[in-house]
């Protein structure tokens, strides 16, 4: 097993808060990992430290060292479009462009400038909507907007949007929450089904979530690591009593 | 003008198509650090950025260089002139060159207005030539810059958004623009009349300014009792208040029934016609308070045995009103449908009726923003102009009788200006003065219902 | 219906696999163990001993299946009893897996001299038992209750027949002295048949709360 | 129960204040726009008296072969009396005098434009409708009433005499003033005209237009997208809300000291009044802008952005498309206005008695309100008239304006 | 037990399109009910009419029979105003007034005229805010901005709020899907807490929640009432097959 | 920490109450079924027949108890696995109970003239069983592992001493025809004592499993 993504002691500060303490935690290659914890504990700031989406927040400082393929992420070398990229993101929200179906999934590789070519962009598009698992669903109506699917179906767009631009790691920030239990379960079965090609970290506020779809779990807490490791241990015998009061609905 | 523009597009345009030819054969070999597209549009800037910096220069040079060639060709007739004929000749001649001819002009200015046609033709020739050229050098240039890892997008970027900043700074040069013209003359001003007397006189009769020509020297004496500008803030509150007391209570009503109560179809029916009473020009509410409004007011005020004037203050402030209810009634909607509608399905939830409900859930809560468009609202009544100027008399008197005639800041503004005396003379120059203290006025009223406004929205965020 | 997530589908299948697959071993066993009996392989009944550490692997590969299933997808409803029942038959099945080494253990080493009918009685305890645990498992992938009540009376007639057994073991022990340790294995092995009856009866009272969603007695 | 039921009866008087409200409001525009309506409805129209006119070849000394500019260059003053001596030969010279007094002052202009059209009149009589002077034609019109006093009135009772007579002879006609539409500015009210100030308001739009939308538009994408907050984005805040603020009047006292005064614009054209406009104007559109590119939810440019889309592509991929309706309908209602401006316009002289009409932004030009001004500030009666029908086809502009972008906004209206 | 609440034959349509169709279900004094269904199946619309919230949406048309304590509440009798009295609502994003903690909870008191006095009005929301658990936590600062609590407080002080004008039921939205885990956790305590004074009225996404804080739980789906019965029973042993599908998770 | 649910601490709690009673009565249980073997007190034997009910009743009180748990809660990590241990523990606990109801039945019945040594063995084995029961139970409470390895070894010493116990009995039994019911019962008294340790055993891989998350043979 491969570390795709690797971090050591990163700690994000937003003006004088700081919102990650000292994390080191590694991904490893064609895994989910999942990144628990209670709200407000730095899990989606992690998150967005790995495609530098942070960098959009003035106030936001990152420090420590965050690679992928052993190349240091924050490093002047990397421009951050070439970066994102690789490391592709799916949000809380469904948040399709408001252009077709067709569009909203060409719009990556037309950036990039992938192919000049409307065959070989056609063949993207399927492919990506198809490993989504939407293209049945949407193959007679490419050409309707984006947002007039249902919310279930926008959120595999914007799947399926990330996937077309081929990224090795894809982001995915509560990306049920918005959803309903069957919509949920269908983006779920698409996980596992997308985890044979493409690592994935998604955070998540429900456990049970975490403990279905992922390989790897993480538990964070007031911006630290708490505990890190196989998503089965973690939710049958952590090794952390934190953790295991969190997970048993220990809180106050 | 309209040609050379077209002449730089073309260019421009056809340098982009290039550049994007260029590209692509290159990106045939290798994949390009940028897309095509931005080699296209590095060239078309590469182009038109330098050339109409240049294209400007000529222009704003064109006068001058005019003027010496002018002098050059005519340097004979002119040496025997003094700057100001100089400037009067060159002025006739050029009015002549554009075809206005008042039947008077001797044979010289023919000439020289010949010697300006001539001129503008060979000016534009060379307009059309420097354009090219750097066009063509340019092009060069950026052709050259079209290489596999040249990060062209970076560059494009970084230009455009330079361009975009500069935009945005021009409203701090508008503003400076406003202080700067209204600040000079306003100083102007002081030195005939004391700033004291100006804020705080309570005569204001401008007239007195008028035996003045500007041969005799000024008697700053008269000045003193001249330009009080206490009875113009008076009649100007006055029309201003009139006004509210007519929009505050009808348009809040509205605001509240349309964006509360009324069904969808009378909303969407009531809400723009009445949004029409903001979008009609104001000289067409001045024309209508002073030829409709006015007379119907005196007559009733005969009826009634009251003693009304035909330029009286009710009729400006009573238009004013109307056509100020739109803006209260718009800004307040605004602010009561934002108010979320969880709030509202509280307040039922509890029991509450419609009315119980929006004034004391709803009208609290949107009440900064409520209060914020009344003062943009009275802001607005005070800076404006048109109808106080057809509707109100120009006769200053401090009052607080509606029925009485009224001056106002604006109206005596325009007054001063559409004269015909010269710009030394205060009378003309307390326009300006006048203008500075409406400026402050309404820049403070603003700054406040902004801040108030602004605050208010944060509630909800 | 499946579910909707195709994983949750496989680890439900695999455990109803595994149940069959300790079923299917089950029947085998009792086969071999009743062939002991016959035959006095010490061969086979070393198999049989052998054969056993899959049921006891199988017991503890579904009873992990089972912790994870509930840790980590939250059953519900006939899931949760299927899941629930499962842990409670598991042990039943590893525990007649058990008693039938015992018939092995002690079937192979019976003196040849004994009398054959005790043996013959003995297959027939071994055979209705064996019937017994086949339907109870049938019973319960098929998730019919029709049978399980005849299950509990079949019970009542393995009890009799072995209570018979033990009281013409204890009379032919009290002639025979030199074939007292025999004839306690034979007891030992009634024994054992009877309590896999027993054991069938309570998986089927599981059986009956996999079905109902209650048990019987309550 | 008593509680509630007086809670019920409040609420239904709460409910009543609002009708009341709204419908005075309503009754407000209904009164105004019907006022005007009916004072201007009449200014379409003219009032023409037919005669028969004799194109007198010697009288006017040109012949079959004179070209355009000869006519043009002839005197029809002389063939005008003759005509007039002619048709009422048995009134006395002062009589005729009063008479001709019934026509529009410039009749031998009119007729020399009906020769000019058509050269084959040359020598021929014909029936030729002229237009009445004002005071007839708001008689005409029923604008007028004559019963009052003779010395309160221009039209004296012989003159009323004379045209009842045309009347009863149905001499007298109501056409429409297609001149109205084609016409500059005059000095009378007969022939003012208001294409001179349409196209003023015109050009003053374009350039309006021209300079506030692609600035308000690129600094609107500045402050929103790519401002950092600090001192300098603070400035160009204020001074955006407070150029918001302003009164047109000062925007017109910037345009007389800066433009006028210190760039030595040219006074009185499009050009100037444009860029003043657009100073007023630009505040607007930068809010409506600005508003759009706010609604435009973040997850919208973060989706582009995750996909590697640089910050640029982003605004003008996604952001800018997505907030183009609702600028255009701020863009839309902040030109309807400035069409409305007349303050501003007072102080950089765009206020003048224009008869030409302006064939570029650089010529001088009043615009459709400036020229209301001018008018309504004229004594005379016929200007009234003028005023109102000029200020219809404002309104009619404005409101057709005002509905558009209100269908702008439904149409685009979007719910993320 | 004793019915408070019971309804015959719902039907209710909004505009053409049918939401709640032909729904017969009864609610018992001081139990928590729970109306569970995957999204769109009418829940909210249902719960909405049981104190005609739904009255306000004008192309929402309601047939069937809806009594509390046997009296007709679409009766010509029943005052709106009256019977919103006696049924309480508590929603899914917390919706303080933009007024003071104090204020909030004494709106209703104050409406509805309970009192004039100010010692009896405090009294009245001191213990609103103690039965709701928030008291302890901002007996301090009564005179705070409501919006100035944390979520979870604030629905806290909804709850308080609804419960100062004495309800006899208390309907809930979502309540907590608005809520971190923790929040959440508080609120459903509350809720068991509640019920021994108040009937309670619950629609949630969350099996889990219906399970943890409901006695008697009803399935909707598309605007059917397939199952209701006892919490434990529907989540152990449900009757009907789709019940038991949609809390299994099979959806399709 | 307690739970922030507190009707789940509660239940929680119920079920740690529930076993520590069943364990309670088992120890009763145990002195009841000891008291027996030396008085022979049928009285007291129906008395341990009878209270066998209270802890079959424990068994199936806890088994729902805990179904609801998880079907309602979704326990996870601790409490998941303490609610599985119980599940398990509570067969084995019951199965005590039984063994013991089996010592009674058998003890009040067994004739005084047997030799008493045979007694004060199954005694010594008896109170060995029942400290066995006891300390297991203590190590599921106090969730300490510390002795439970030591209770294996001690499994071991009854084991030992249960083979010993056969062999007297068996060699006795060849000696004295008439009474070989009576040994009979002995041998399945002490069998019943023996089989109490290998429950103990189960018992505590269970309370392993709890502590540690796995089972101590994985
Ligand atoms: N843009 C921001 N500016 C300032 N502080 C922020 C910003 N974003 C997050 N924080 C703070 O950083 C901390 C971590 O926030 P983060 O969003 O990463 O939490 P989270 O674990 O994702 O929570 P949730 O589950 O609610 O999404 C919080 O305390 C939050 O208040
Ligand atoms: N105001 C409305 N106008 C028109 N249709 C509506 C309205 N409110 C709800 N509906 C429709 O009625 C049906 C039931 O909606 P309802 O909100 O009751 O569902 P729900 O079960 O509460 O769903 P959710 O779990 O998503 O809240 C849905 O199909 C919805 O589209
Ligand atoms: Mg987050
Ligand atoms: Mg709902
Ligand atoms: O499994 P048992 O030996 O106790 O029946």
């Amino acid at each position: 097993m491969v570390n795709i993504i690797t971090t050591k002691n990163v700690n994000v500060h937003y003006g004088d808060k700081k919102a990650i303490d000292n994390i080191s935690l590694n991904f490893l290659k064609n895994n989910v990992t999942a990144l628990i914890g209670p709200s407000g504990c730095g899990k989606s700031t992690f998150l967005r430290c790995l495609n530098r989406m942070n960098d959009v927040i003035e106030i936001c400082k990152i420090e420590g060292q965050i690679c992928m393929n052993n190349i240091d992420i924050y490093s002047n070398e990397i421009e951050v479009e070439q970066l994102r990229e690789k490391i592709g993101m799916v949000f809380q929200k469904p948040n399709p462009f408001p252009k077709s179906i067709y569009d909203n999934v060409a719009y990556g590789p037309r950036i990039h400038g992938f192919t000049d070519n409307k065959e070989e962009l056609d063949e993207i598009v399927n492919t990506s909507l198809n490993k989504a698992g939407l293209f049945n669903e949407v193959k007679d109506r490419l050409d309707d907007l984006g947002t007039s699917l249902s919310g279930g179906q926008q959120q595999r767009l914007c799947i399926a949007r990330a996937i077309a631009i081929k990224p090795e790691v894809i982001l995915m920030d509560e990306p049920c929450s918005a959803l309903d239990p069957i919509a949920t379960s269908i983006i779920e079965e698409l996980i596992t089904e997308l985890k044979k090609s493409y690592t994935i970290i998604i955070v998540t506020h429900s456990m049970q979530q975490a403990a279905r779809v992922s390989d790897k779990t993480a538990f964070f807490h007031l911006g630290n690591l708490i505990e890190e490791g196989d998503t089965s241990k973690i939710f049958t015998k952590p090794d952390n009593q934190k953790t295991n009061d969190y997970i048993t609905g220990r809180f106050g | 003008m309209f040609y050379p523009v077209l002449f730089l597009l073309v260019l421009s345009v056809g340098g982009y198509y290039l550049g994007i030819k260029r590209s692509k054969e290159l990106s045939k070999d290798q994949r390009l650090a940028s897309l095509p597209a931005y080699y296209g549009y590095l060239t078309f800037l590469y182009i038109c950025i330098p050339t109409i910096i240049v294209w400007f220069i000529l222009l704003i040079g064109k006068n001058f260089i005019l003027a010496q060639y002018l002098m050059a060709v005519l340097s004979d007739h002119l040496q025997l002139m003094s700057s100001n004929e100089i400037k009067l000749f060159f002025s006739k001649a050029k009015n002549l060159s554009l075809g206005m001819s008042f039947g008077s002009e001797s044979d010289i200015e023919l000439f020289a207005s010949q010697k300006i046609l001539e001129f503008e033709r060979l000016f534009k020739l060379f307009t059309y030539f420097v354009i090219t050229l750097i066009s063509a050098f340019s092009f060069y240039t950026a052709r050259k810059k079209i290489l596999p890892h040249y990060k062209s997008q970076r560059y494009v970027e970084k230009i455009v958004n330079r361009f975009i900043q500069i935009c945005s700074v021009l409203a701090i040069l508008i503003t400076l623009g406003i202080f700067l013209s209204l600040v000079f003359e306003t100083l102007n001003f002081f030195s005939y009349v004391n700033p004291f007397d100006f804020l705080f006189g309570i005569n204001w009769s401008p007239n007195k300014a008028f035996v003045i020509d500007s041969s005799e020297t000024i008697d700053k004496e008269i000045l003193k009792d001249a330009f009080g500008i206490i009875p113009l803030l008076g009649g100007t509150l006055l029309i201003a208040f009139l006004a509210m007391i007519v929009a505050i209570p009808l348009g809040l009503m509205s605001a509240i029934y349309l964006a509360e109560y009324a069904p969808k179809k009378i909303r969407d029916f009531s809400k723009p016609v009445i949004e029409i009473l903001a979008g009609i020009p104001t000289v067409v509410y001045g024309f209508f308070a002073a030829l409709v409004v006015a007379p119907k007011i005196v007559l009733l005020g005969k009826t009634l045995g009251l003693d009304v004037s035909s330029e009286s203050a009710l009729a400006a402030g009573v238009v004013m009103g109307v056509m100020i209810i739109p803006f209260v009634s718009s800004l307040s909607d605004d602010v009561i449908t934002a108010v979320p509608q969880s709030l509202r399905d509280g307040s039922f939830a509890l029991g509450a009726t419609k009315s119980e409900t929006i004034i004391k859930v709803i009208l609290p809560s949107a009440l900064p923003g409520i209060i914020g468009s009344f003062l943009l609202a009275i802001s607005r009544a005070i800076g404006e102009t048109m109808i106080v100027v057809m509707a109100a008399s120009l006769q200053a008197n401090l009052t607080i009788n509606p029925l009485e005639p009224a001056t106002t800041i604006t109206t005596q503004i325009v007054t001063a200006l559409t004269g015909d005396t010269e710009f030394d003379n205060p009378k003309t120059l307390v326009a300006f003065a006048l203008g500075l203290t409406l400026f402050f006025v309404t820049l403070f009223l603003n700054y406040f219902a902004l801040k108030i406004v602004k605050k208010y929205r944060e509630i909800y965020d | 219906m499946q579910h909707t997530d195709k994983n949750y589908e496989i680890q439900m299948n695999s455990i109803n696999e595994k149940l069959i697959k300790m079923g299917s071993i089950l029947e085998e066993q009792f086969n071999k163990a009743l062939k002991v009996l016959s035959t006095r392989d010490e061969n086979l009944a070393n198999d049989i001993i052998d054969t056993d550490k899959q049921i006891n692997d199988l017991n503890h590969d579904i009873s992990d299946t089972v912790f994870q299933i509930i840790a980590m997808r939250q059953p519900m409803a006939d899931d949760l009893r299927f899941l629930f029942c499962s842990i409670k038959i598991i042990r039943d099945l590893e525990r007649i897996g058990d008693h039938l080494v015992t018939v092995a253990k002690k079937g192979y080493r019976i003196n040849s001299s004994i009398p054959p009918e005790f043996i013959e009685k003995l297959e027939i305890l071994g055979n209705k038992a064996s019937v017994m645990t086949h339907d109870a498992l049938n019973c319960l992938f098929e998730r019919k209750l029709s049978q399980a009540d005849k299950i509990a009376e079949r019970d009542d007639i393995i009890d009799t027949l072995h209570g018979e057994f033990i009281k013409d073991v204890l009379s032919y022990m009290k002639q025979n002295d030199d074939y007292i340790p025999d004839s306690l294995s034979l007891i030992q092995i009634s024994k054992g048949l009877e309590r896999v009856g027993d054991r069938i009866t309570n998986i089927m009272e599981e059986v009956h709360f996999l079905i109902e969603g209650k048990y019987s007695s309550e | 129960m008593t509680n509630l039921t007086k809670r019920k009866k409040a609420e239904r008087r709460f409910q009543f204040y609002g009708i009341f409200a709204v419908g005075l409001s309503l009754l407000f525009v209904l009164v105004l726009i019907l006022n005007i309506f009916f004072a201007g409805i009449g200014g379409f129209f003219k009032t023409s008296f037919i005669i028969p006119f004799h194109f007198d070849q010697n009288l006017l000394k040109i012949d079959e072969n004179s070209s355009q500019e000869q006519i043009r260059k002839a005197s029809f003053r002389k063939v005008t009396s003759e005509n007039f001596k002619t048709i009422f030969s048995n009134y006395s010279k002062d009589e005729i005098k009063q008479i001709k007094k019934l026509f529009y002052r410039k009749i031998d202009k009119e007729a020399q434009k009906q020769l000019l059209d058509n050269p084959n009149y040359l020598n021929r009589t014909i029936e030729i409708a002229f237009t009445a002077s004002t005071g007839i034609d708001q008689i005409h019109k029923g604008n007028f009433n004559r019963d009052i006093p003779e010395n309160q009135r221009k039209i004296n009772n012989f003159q009323l005499e004379i045209y009842d007579q045309f009347v009863s002879e149905g001499k007298v006609k109501k056409v429409f003033n297609t001149d109205y539409f084609l016409t500059g500015d005059s000095r009378d009210p007969e022939s003012a005209g208001v294409a001179s100030s349409v196209m003023g308001s015109v050009f003053t739009i374009l350039i309006c237009f021209l300079l506030s939308f692609p600035i308000a538009i690129f600094a609107s994408i500045y402050l929103e997208e790519f401002a950092k907050p600090g001192r300098t984005t603070d400035l160009i805040e204020i001074n955006i809300n407070n150029l918001a603020a302003v009164p047109s009047i000062i925007f017109g006292l910037l345009g007389l000291g800066i433009l006028l005064n210190f760039f030595g614009l040219p006074r009185s054209t499009a050009l100037v009044g444009g860029m003043v406009l657009s100073f007023m104007t630009l505040p607007t559109i930068i809010v409506a802008c600005r508003s759009s590119l706010r609604a435009v939810p973040p997850s919208i440019r973060e989706g582009a952005l995750a996909l590697g889309a640089t910050k640029n592509q982003v605004v003008f991929h996604h952001v800018l498309p997505l907030a183009m309706p609702g600028t255009l309908t701020g863009t839309i209602i902040g030109l309807a206005r400035a069409v409305g401006e007349t303050a501003p316009l007072l102080m950089i002289g765009m206020v003048a008695f224009i008869m030409n009409v302006p064939s570029t932004p650089l010529d001088p030009a009043v615009g459709m309100p400036a020229q209301i001004y001018l008018w309504s500030e004229s004594a005379e009666r016929g200007f009234i008239e003028k005023t109102s029908s000029a200020i219809i086809l404002l309104l009619i502009f404005l409101i057709v304006v005002n509905f558009v972008s209100v269908y702008f906004r439904k149409k685009y209206e979007k719910k993320w």
